[in-house]
Parts: C-alpha cells; structure tokens; sequence
C-alpha cells in the first residue's frame, strides 16, 4: 500500500529491479572484508585485556617475537602518542580505543597485535605477549558510574554542560537540556499524570561480517587498505589519525560490507594492520573473531531514563519531564544528544524537561546503531504514553493523533517541521485490517511510533557514458543494502536510458571524490543527490553536443525519453547511443562529477503495530502479527525500503525480547556468541507488514527521506504495549525476557 | 607442522588440499581451495553462514575438521550454479530481494537447498524451522522466506 | 592436533589407551566451540564416525540399538523410531539447527556433559543404557549414571560409549520431552522436561517417570511426581503435585540464561505438561508395538 | 534581524537568554556577532556541528545565507547510524 500525493509518472524511480550487484551476492563471488587474499599474506591475531579496567605495568613481547613464524609484534607504543602531540580529544579517544596505552578501560581493550605466517601461529602469538596490569576498580552501568566516589575512568574529565562547570572529575561527560513552557502548569492542567521508570541493556547491532582489514605497507610510507566498512574515506582518515600520516598517503577499498547499523563508522584493525604490514614488510590480515566483536565493538548504550507525562481528559499532552542516563562506554560519546532531541519530537508539548546525560563506564565503547539513542527514549515515552490513553479511554492512535506533530510544529529539539508524514503513518495503521483483526487468548496489540532524522552531509558522484551510451555510476559510499540499486534508478530516471543500461559501482579513495560514511540514512537522500547533479550536467552536456551536431543553439534542443530532440520536430533525434558514438567529434569523452554537502535533510516518522501471545505460565512472548507504517518520501527502490523496514523492526524486536549484555562481577561479557546474545531467528517471526507512506520531502529532488533508520525507534515501545494489552503488566525493563516476565507476573498475583 | 593431504569433490571437481588437522573445513574451503563463498560469521555454528551440504547433507563448515571430508562430495554456493544458470532459489533470492548486505546470502541458499532437497512443498512454518541455523540482521527474514517459498513452486513446475 | 578415524571399536579403544590427550568426537559441534574457546588442546582427534556400530540405527524384537555418534537427523527421519519414541525423538531433534542436526549425536550430548543437554532427560525416562567400550570390553551403564556434574562424565580417559539400547515401547505407553528457550529455535534449555507414562487397561497410570533438564548439576528424576501420578490419573490436583514436585527436586543456578526462581517454576510447568503429551500418546498407543 | 534560538544547553553562556535577534548575512557572521554579544560562544556553537535555518538542517552552515525574516537554531551534535 502506498499512500501517494502525486504521481509523477517516474518510469524507473518506485520500480523492483534486480540489483547491480545482487548475481555476485548470490553466487559466492562477491569479495567481503575477510575474503581477500594477498601473495605472501601474513595473518594477524590482536591482544585483548583480560580486565575490565587496570593500568598496563608493562608488556613483554620477547616471547611472542621469538615463536616461529612470527613476523611483527605492535603495541601501542607503535603509534604517535596524540596526547602529548595536543591533538583533539576526540581524536585521541580514537586511537586510545584502538589501541590502549597506559590503561585498558574495558574487557577486550586491544592491548597488542601480532603477525604471522599462519593463524595458529598468530593465535599462539598471541597468547604468548605478556602483559602485566594493576587492576583497578570499575563501574558497569552509569548507576554505578555516577555513584558518589565511583572510581573513575579519566581523571580529569569535568561534565560539560552544567553551569557552574563542577570542579570535581567525574564519570559524567556532559549534559544535555532542552526545555520549553512552565513544567508546573503544564502538569496543573493534566487530569491524569503517570510517571515511570526504565532501563535497557546493552545492545550490539549484530551484524554477521565480523570487522576484517587487510593492509600492505610499502617502503615508501604509502599502504593499502581493504576493509568492510560504512565508509571508507572515515576509515582513511581514522586510520591517518591513529598512525599520524597523512591521509593521502592511504588508500582504501571499500570490500563488500555484511551489514554494519553504524557499527561500522568507526575503527577497530585497520590502523594496526597498516603498522603490523609495516613492521613486517608484507601483507597483513587481521579479522575479528565473534566473541571479539562482541567484546570490543559496538554497542549501543544501556541506559536509565524516567519519563513523566501528563494528558487531559481530551488526550492532549499538557507536560513532558524526562530524565536520561546513557552508557558511553569507556569514551565520551553516548548517543544521548540525539536521545533529547528525538524523544518528544512525535508531539506538539507545549511544556516540557528533557535533561541527559553522557556517563562512561568500563564497558566497550558505544558505537552508532541505528537511529543512535533514539529507540531508549521512545521505549519510554511511549510506554508511557499508552499508558496515558489506556486511562482517559483513549484509542493509541487516537492520542497519537491529537498530538501529532505536523508541518509547521515546532520541534521539541528548536526549529519548526517543515511537511512530514507522521500523521500519514497514523492514518495508515488505523486503515490496515491487522488493526481490528481478532486477537486469540493472551493476544494482545500495541502500537507506537518514532522519530528520526536523515543526516545530510557529503557526497561525491561520477557519471561516465560508454561508448555505446551505456552509463557508469561511480560513488564512494558502500552499499549496505541496495543502495546502487537507487543509485541506478535515480540515473535511468534522469538520463532515460533503461536501469539495465547502467552499472553502479563503490568506488575507492583514490577514484572518486569524497564521501561521508553510509549512515544516517543519508545515502539515497544526499549520493543520490550527488549522482542526480551528475547526470544532470550530463543531459546539459548532451543537449549542447547535439546543439552542435545540428548548428542550432542549446536551447532548440530538449532531452525526452534518453534522446536529443530538436524543440520543433525539424532534426531526428539523436539517442544517447548515438552521441556517445560520436563524442570524440562534439568534445572528448562524455563525463561529469558533482560534489555537494546535502541540503535537504528530511525528517522520518514510523508507526507501528505489534500483537503478541505470551505464555502466561513460562513468560515466553512470541509476536504473531506486525505491521510497519513509514514514511519514506519517495520509495525510490521499494524492495529495499521495505527490506530496510523489516530489518528494523526486526532487530528492535531483539531489543525488546531477548537482547542484551550480560556481565560478570568483573566486567568479562558473560554471553559474547550467537548463542547466548540471542537475535531473532527465522521461525521467531511472523511476516512484517509494510505500509510505505510517501509525503514528499520538499527538498530533495525525488522527494526522498531517509528510510534507514527509524524503523528500529518503535519496536519496543510496540511490543511492551502489546505485553502489556495481553497480560495487563507494563514492562519497564528491556529485555522483556521471559524471566522478567514471569517475575512481574507473578509480583503482580501477589 | 605436517599438513594433511585431502582429496575431494567439490563443487564436481575433484580437488586436492593440503590443511593442519585442526583447521576447519571453512578455512580449508577459503584459504587453500579458494573458495570464499562460504562466510566465517560465529565460527560455532550459531550463525550458518559457512553453510555448505558434505555428501548431500547441509552443515556448517565451521565445525568440520578438513580431513573429515577426506573422499566426501561439497557443494558451496559457487556450485549451485550450473554452468553459469542459475538455482531456482538463487534466481528468486535476486528477485525477491531476499538479501542486503549479502553475507548470509550464501549459507541461506545451501541450507534453503538442502530443505526443498527434503521437503518440495515445505509450509512456512517448516521453511522458517528450516533456515532457523542461518541468522540474518538485515532482512528481517521476510523476503527470505517468500523467496524460498516462490523457489519451491517455481521448482514443483508450479 | 594429529586427526585420525579408526574404523573400529577395538583400533579405537587401543589408540585412546596409548594417547594420553586425546579427545573422542562424533559432530564436534560441542568439541569445536571449546578448542576455539581454548577450553581444551587435545593432541589427537578421534572422529568415531566411521565405526559402523557406532552410526548405526536398528531394532528388533526387544530393544533398539542407536550408535552413539549416529547424527541426530538420521534419528528423527527414521519414521519407525519416532513413531515409537515420539519424545526422544523430539528431544533429540532441538539439538541445534538442521545444520547441526547432521552432525550431532546422542553420544556427544550425553558425553558433553552440559546439564541442559535435550536428549539426556529424554533417554532417561525412557531407561536407556549406554554401552561403553574401553580396553577390556564393554560395559553396559543406565544413561542416568552417565553423567555426574556439569562437563563431567564416569567414563574413564580410554572409554567411549559405542551405543543406546532402548527396550522397544510397551503398549499404552508415550513419551515427551519439553524445553523452554527464549527464543523458537538455535538456543540451549533453561529448562528441559521428559516424561513417560503407562497406562493400565482402565486408563490410570501404571508407571511414570519424570525427568528434568537444567535445573540441577545433572538431569534429575521426580520421584514425587512419578509417585503422585502411579494408580490414578491426570487430574488437576495430581498435575499440581506433578508441578510442585518438579519445582521442588530443582537445585539450579542463577546465570545469564535464567534465574533459579524462574527455572523452578519454569519446571513444574513442563513436567505437567510433559505429562500430559505423555499420556496423550500412550493413550494412542493402545496395542502394537 | 535573524531570530536566534539556543537550546537549553547553551544558555549558560547567554545569561539564560533563549531568544536574541541578530543582524548578519550569513551564519559566520552571526556566530562572530554572538561571539561579541557572549563571549565564549562561539566555540560551542562550531561543536555544535549542525544549524536549523528557517527549519532545514545544514551539517556544515558557516556561509549559509541567512536574512531578516530568517529563524536560526543551533542543534546539539548526534551522529547517525
């Protein structure tokens, strides 16, 4: 279902093709992060902290360097120490990350590396560096974290954000506030008030490719890089940064990625596979095991938020107060900017608090997932809020609805809407028939939904035209999940030669111009704008060397259908095929680049509606139906904002139902595998519904919003609210597991 | 150390490998026959991406020492194809979307293969049992499971 | 890590006699996760798969005989075992994916040790007897004497177990097995419940034997249970002391995979309901073999 | 004059001010003449990497053009996945 505004007759853009590079993907060829092979290619094996926090004594490799095979042992005295060079904080959090110095601040820390001829020897490598540490207390959780006389991570970190600025270092990086109206009145005109507490785990976003690099130095300074991840240029100039060269000096191709949810916009090995292939004078492998990826990657932030909201009887919200606490991991960071922003900005509150904090802990550093510290909050506001409707007799959507923020809103996070679809996806659920389909015994239905930005940012596009007018589109932004598939919509549509004409490729460093990360949800939105600019220029240089051909001037000549056509019939057209034969006589190859920093960032709502059955006896919740309402502007490639949809939903159901981190006394990951850190598999799942709303964006030039990310904010909000309508307990704590449930069944008989 | 020398067929041809006895039948496929279809993504057999069927049973490589298959038949996903045309299953995978990032894709078909090998008509329900061992984070496993469902029909002539 | 397949019991027995560190294995689906894990550095890997007795499924007139390292898949396609042993079959069956479904095996279920392992309830109330071959023969053990604490079995370093003999399935008689895991598929049990019921001519219970998984250091029976149900029937009253039995004999732990309150109660559920699968098939079986 | 909107966060460096007006052309030239107005601002406000004008989010909006009728608001820093 696709509820349209207009139709603009697109040929291509809204179609279902295959993908460029789907025959690769399906037959095994497709070359990933870890699938490459160099002659003489060493593998690498990292050295992790076995604690949670402790300084590093001392670290012996003697032994390590000795073994056989072995070829190269780094640690981090190996790099620039930008601490005492006064780089950015920022910059130095990267490379401390990457690898430690003088303390290790989570279990799994990288502490060394090593090179060797084979992988056993690696491993055993590995194992033999030996590291002495003073283990030192830690903090897990920001409960812990901001306790009176915590132990701290830095010593010197002041929040930021308070005034006065405290003089006391603490486990508080920053905070955040946004406030509007009188909290006091606004709760005066409530008649009903509810207020609650949450927390959520912990969460990794579980892709399957763990992190792999490959690097080959040369003598000359100069290396290689191949890596999976959402972007290679970021890779470039992190890696640039931890190994203090230059960024040119580094080039990287950008290997198939399998799967990243923002994980994959930071660094972990590439920089240490450079400085290994460089000690070693040979090419390097370095690959993360499961557990690694568990332990020292990702996740997202486990937090502690209180939300209080007041509603009259007619269900508008008259104050919003919340209170977030986020995990950053060992480094500043946490999402929680975005968590203040976002948390509200479904509704028109007139009165409101929103008040955060970015608190670290001795866990792995957090890392982007989806929509970054959107899902937390929304978990709940809008438990909160269904709780609100169930006690003025309101339907969800309904008080949705009349709160709903529209164009011309102005936003919890400062400026107004421009037009938005939050209210399409509302009408959408209320009109599915999952809606008032019959639900069976300990059934129950929730709905909730979510906000999130696109990012816009910078974005790089090269066209080229074959010589048999066949076009090539060059782009530097990895394809996580189609994107090259809109890419070559976008260009069919604007060069109107067929989608089948046209081969879309991830370019590397040195090929095309600069791209940012694929992330945000920015890259159909702003590369597409860029690849759109490109044919544009494209048709424009079309037009003249078919003015040329026929000694008229340009504007006699319009392009319709992928043909020159004369504007009065007079000439007969000349095909894209025909000037692409013939460029070398109207001015050399046919070619153009464009460049942009996107405008035109758009905003994305979700809806969505969840039913559950759980097990009253076992606390085992199964969800049997579900339905997802997003607005996603223009679909330019159906399938795959559908595909983006369902991946959404699905990993937030994860979120709500069994994912999680789990740590022992001394801060070691307890479940670090698939096994125990458990994400939902094929037989846990109904069919996800989609209902694809498309308002326009205003400012981009198909009308395009991000589609990326939002559908992972309402999720748990949907599946508590359906626990909730099924067995009357409102769950507070993520995850919903099958043991907290039981546990909040049986407080509740009791 | 003394490597072992293996003697299979894989993907129909017969191929020789040397390998340590402990590496698995994953890193033997990858690093010594080349073939890199099949994906390391647990290296526990949580995750079914180094799916591949050994004598027409589908396991995950990652749990198979390499001289076990010492006289054994593999298929990995670089053989379904025959002679450039490809399975049913690989064709409605590309049409219906079924995959994103790609990394599961692989194991996905073998183990999708290895069920209508069994079951020609298999409900959802045994379809989603079936593919349960594969884990995917992109898709949601919607359009997998269509896919395979359309891949069965178009199989059964249907 | 030296990898050798002897084809038969005695080449086995002989080659685990003269290697002081040498680790028997049939899937490896366990075997695997722990040398990556490094929880074990065996020098020798014994793959007994291709010893016929030991991947081998038959029955006759009195018993089944099914090889310890017979993959589990061949288990539950074999349409006359699972007919007979619906229970075990199942039970044997949630061991993992159909990918590890080709490779695991009763043996190493049992052999692992893992308290929460799916077959092992399952064996149990169905009396099954492990035959263990070592260097002097063979010996024959109840399955329930097999393990005694977690990853810890009473086989000594030279012996494996060749097979499971299962006495052929009474008239009026069914088995079950339960688990519960958070998730449909891919998980290990938080709690495992097997039963077994016989039912006289008029329907009471004769016999009944209730045994559950992951609750303690090593499967336990019920003896309560088993007793509240003998000489009558399934009613509410003796489903409840079926349950508060089941809580009751559970000596679990708190860990990331439940809790011990959750577990408990999680028990008497699946022993009731386990009982109730139980007599519904033994119900259905009301005459041949 | 541009109306100039500072989330809470930044007040402390506005004596509490949530709103001011502001002559410039371009955003640079509004942060300069902020920076006049609070000292110390205009550090926070280039951290703050992105800028809202007349509803439209800009990453990077230093010589954005901004006039009169012009509603300018300085976002908190997120970063997408």
């Amino acid at each position: 279902m696709a509820i349209t505004e207009e139709n603009p007759g697109y040929k291509w853009v809204g179609t279902r093709p295959i993908r460029p590079d789907g025959l690769e993907k399906v037959t095994g060829k497709a070359q990933f992060g870890a699938d490459l092979m160099l002659p003489g290619m060493l593998f690498g094996k990292v050295v992790r902290s076995p604690h949670a926090h402790a300084r590093i004594v001392s670290i012996d490799t003697t032994a390590a360097e000795a073994m056989v095979g072995v070829k190269a042992v780094i640690t981090g005295s190996d790099f620039p120490d930008l601490a005492a060079n006064g780089a950015h904080a920022s910059d130095i959090d990267v490379a401390n990350n990457a690898i430690a110095r003088e303390k290790v601040l989570y279990e799994g820390h990288v502490v060394a590396a090593v090179a060797a001829t084979t992988r056993d020897q690696a491993e055993a490598a590995a194992k033999a560096v030996e590291v002495t540490y003073e283990i030192l207390p830690h903090v897990l959780t920001v409960d812990e974290a901001m306790a009176e006389g915590a132990p701290l991570l830095h010593e010197g970190m002041i929040t930021k954000g308070v005034d006065p600025a405290p003089e006391e270092p603490s486990n508080v990086a920053s905070k955040i506030l946004h406030e509007r109206g009188d909290l006091d009145q606004g709760f005066g005109e409530a008649d009903v008030v509810v207020e609650r507490e949450f927390t959520t785990k912990p969460v990794h976003q579980g892709y399957i490719e763990p992190h792999a690099a490959v690097a080959d130095a040369n003598s000359d300074g100069r290396a290689h890089i191949w890596c999976s991840s959402q972007g290679h240029f970021q890779m470039r100039a992190y890696s640039a940064t931890v190994l203090g060269v230059s960024p040119g000096t580094l080039k990287v191709t950008a290997a198939e990625i399998g799967g990243g949810f923002g994980g994959k916009t930071v660094i972990y090995l590439e920089p240490l596979a450079v400085r290994l292939s460089q000690r070693a004078g040979r090419p390097v492998k370095l690959v993360m095991d499961r557990d690694e990826v568990f332990r020292a990657t990702g996740p997202t932030s486990g937090t502690r938020i209180r939300v209080k909201m007041g509603v009259s009887q007619d269900g508008k919200i008259t104050a919003a107060e919340v209170w977030m606490a986020y995990e950053a991991g060992a480094y500043s960071g946490s999402p929680v900017g975005a968590a203040g922003m976002t948390a509200i900005a479904c509704y028109d509150i007139p009165n409101f608090v929103v008040e955060g904090y970015d608190v670290v802990c001795n866990k792995p550093r957090v890392a982007a997932y989806r929509a970054p510290g959107a899902p937390m909050a929304a978990f709940a506001v809008e438990s909160v809020l269904d709780d609100l409707a169930r006690d003025i007799g309101m339907d969800p959507i309904d008080i949705r609805l009349a709160n709903a923020a529209v164009e011309g809103t102005q936003a919890s996070y400062g400026p107004k809407f421009p037009r938005i679809g939050f209210v399409e996806t509302l009408e959408a659920i209320k009109d599915h028939p999952n809606y008032t389909a019959d639900l069976g015994p300990n059934q129950g239905r929730g709905v909730a939904a979510g906000f999130w930005f696109n990012a816009g940012m910078m974005s790089s596009a090269t066209v080229h035209i074959n010589e048999n007018g066949t076009a090539t589109v060059v782009t530097g932004s990895p394809d996580i999940g189609g994107s090259r598939q809109s890419m070559a919509l976008m260009a069919a549509e604007e060069l109107g030669i067929p989608y089948e004409s046209i081969k879309a490729v991830v370019a590397d460093t040195e090929t095309v111009g600069f791209n940012d990360v694929t992330g945000g949800s920015r890259v159909t939105l702003a590369t597409g704008a860029a690849v759109v600019d490109a044919c544009r220029l494209i048709v424009e240089d079309l037009r003249a060397r078919a003015a040329k051909t026929w000694d008229v001037e340009v504007d006699q000549v319009e392009w319709v259908d992928g043909q020159a056509q004369h504007v009065d019939g007079s000439q007969p057209p000349l095909s894209l095929s025909d000037l692409a034969a013939k460029s070398g006589r109207t001015g050399g190859p046919i070619s153009a680049n464009a460049s942009l920093n996107s405008r035109g960032v758009g905003a994305g709502f979700s809806t969505q509606l969840c039913d559950v059955e759980v097990d009253p006896e076992t606390g085992v919740t199964r969800v049997v139906r579900y339905l997802t309402a997003q607005d996603a502007g223009r679909a330019i490639s159906p399938d795959y904002v559908e595909g983006q949809m369902q991946g959404g939903v699905v990993q937030g159901i994860g979120w709500a139902l069994n994912e999680e981190y789990i740590h022992d006394q001394d801060g070691v990951m307890e479940n670090p595998s698939f096994l125990d850190y458990r994400i939902p598999v094929a037989s846990d799942l109904p069919m996800i519904d989609c209902a694809i709303v498309e308002v326009p964006n205003p400012a981009h030039p198909y009308g395009v919003r991000g589609v990326g990310e939002v559908g992972i904010v309402p999720p748990m909000a949907a599946v508590g609210n359906a626990i909730n309508d099924a067995i009357d307990v409102r769950m507070t704590d993520l995850p919903m597991s099958p043991v907290r449930i039981l546990e909040a069944l049986t407080e509740q008989s009791d | 150390m003394a490597r072992t020398h293996i003697t299979a067929v894989v993907n129909g041809d017969e191929t020789e490998f040397l390998a340590e006895d402990g590496t698995s039948l994953l890193n033997a496929l990858r690093d010594e026959v080349g073939l890199t279809g099949a994906k390391e993504g647990c290296g526990t057999g949580d995750c079914g991406a180094c799916s591949v069927m050994i004598d027409e049973k589908v396991t995950t490589s990652c749990l198979v020492f390499a001289p076990e298959v010492q006289g054994a038949t593999i298929l990995t996903v670089e053989g379904l194809a025959d002679s450039g045309e490809l399975h049913p299953l690989q064709q409605c995978f590309l049409e219906g979307a079924a995959l994103q990032c790609g990394i599961c894709t692989p194991g996905f078909l073998i183990a999708a293969k290895a069920l209508l090998d069994k079951n020609p008509d298999p409900t959802e329900t045994e379809i989603r049992y079936a593919l349960a061992g594969n884990l995917c984070r992109c898709t949601g496993y919607d359009k997998i499971v269509r896919a395979v469902q359309e891949a069965a029909r178009e199989m059964r002539g249907q | 890590m030296k990898y050798i397949a002897p084809s038969s019991v005695e080449e086995a027995t002989s080659l685990l006699s003269t290697s002081p560190s040498a680790q028997v294995f049939a899937g490896a689906t366990d075997v695997v996760p722990q040398l990556r894990a490094g929880r074990s550095a065996p020098e020798l890997l014994v793959d007994l798969k291709k010893i016929e007795e030991l991947v081998a499924i038959a029955k006759d007139d009195d018993k089944w005989t099914v090889g310890a390292a017979a993959p589990t898949a061949n288990l539950t396609e074999d349409e006359a075992f699972s007919g007979e042993f619906p229970g075990l079959s199942e039970a044997a069956g949630l061991i993992g994916s159909d990918q590890i479904q080709n490779r695991s095996s009763l043996g190493g279920n049992l052999c692992n040790g893992s308290p929460a392992a799916d077959s092992v309830p399952a064996m149990v109330v169905n009396g099954a007897r492990a035959v263990i071959a070592g260097p002097n023969g063979t010996r024959v053990l109840d399955v329930a004497e097999v393990v005694t604490g977690p990853g810890q079995t009473s086989l000594e370093a030279d012996e494996f177990i060749v097979e499971f003999e299962l006495d052929r399935m009474p008239a009026r008689s069914g088995d079950a097995y339960l688990r519960m895991i958070p998730r449909t598929e891919m998980d290990i049990a938080v709690v495992g419940a097997g039963a077994r019921v016989t039912l006289a001519e008029d329907g009471s219970i004769e016999e009944a034997v209730v045994a559950l998984g992951a609750v303690a250091p090593t499967v336990v029976r019920v003896p309560d249970a088993e007793a509240a149900l003998v000489g009558g029937t399934a009613d509410d009253e003796t489903l409840s002391a079926v349950a508060e039995a089941a809580s009751g004999v559970c000596n679990p732990i708190d860990d990331k995979r439940g809790t011990v309150a959750y577990r408990k109660q999680v028990a008497g559920v699946l022993a009731k309901r386990a009982v109730l699968i139980a007599i519904e098939r033994a119900e259905q079986r009301n005459g041949s073999k | 004059m541009a109306q100039v909107h500072f989330s809470a966060g930044l007040r402390d460096l506005t004596g509490g001010l949530a709103q001011v007006e502001i002559e410039a052309t371009t955003v640079r030239r509004l942060v300069a003449a902020l920076e006049e107005k609070f000292p110390g601002i205009g550090e926070r406000l280039s951290d703050a990497s992105s800028v809202a004008i007349n509803g439209e989010i800009f990453t990077d909006a230093e010589y954005e053009p901004v006039d009169s009728d012009s509603e300018v608001h300085f976002l908190d820093i997120f970063q997408g996945g």
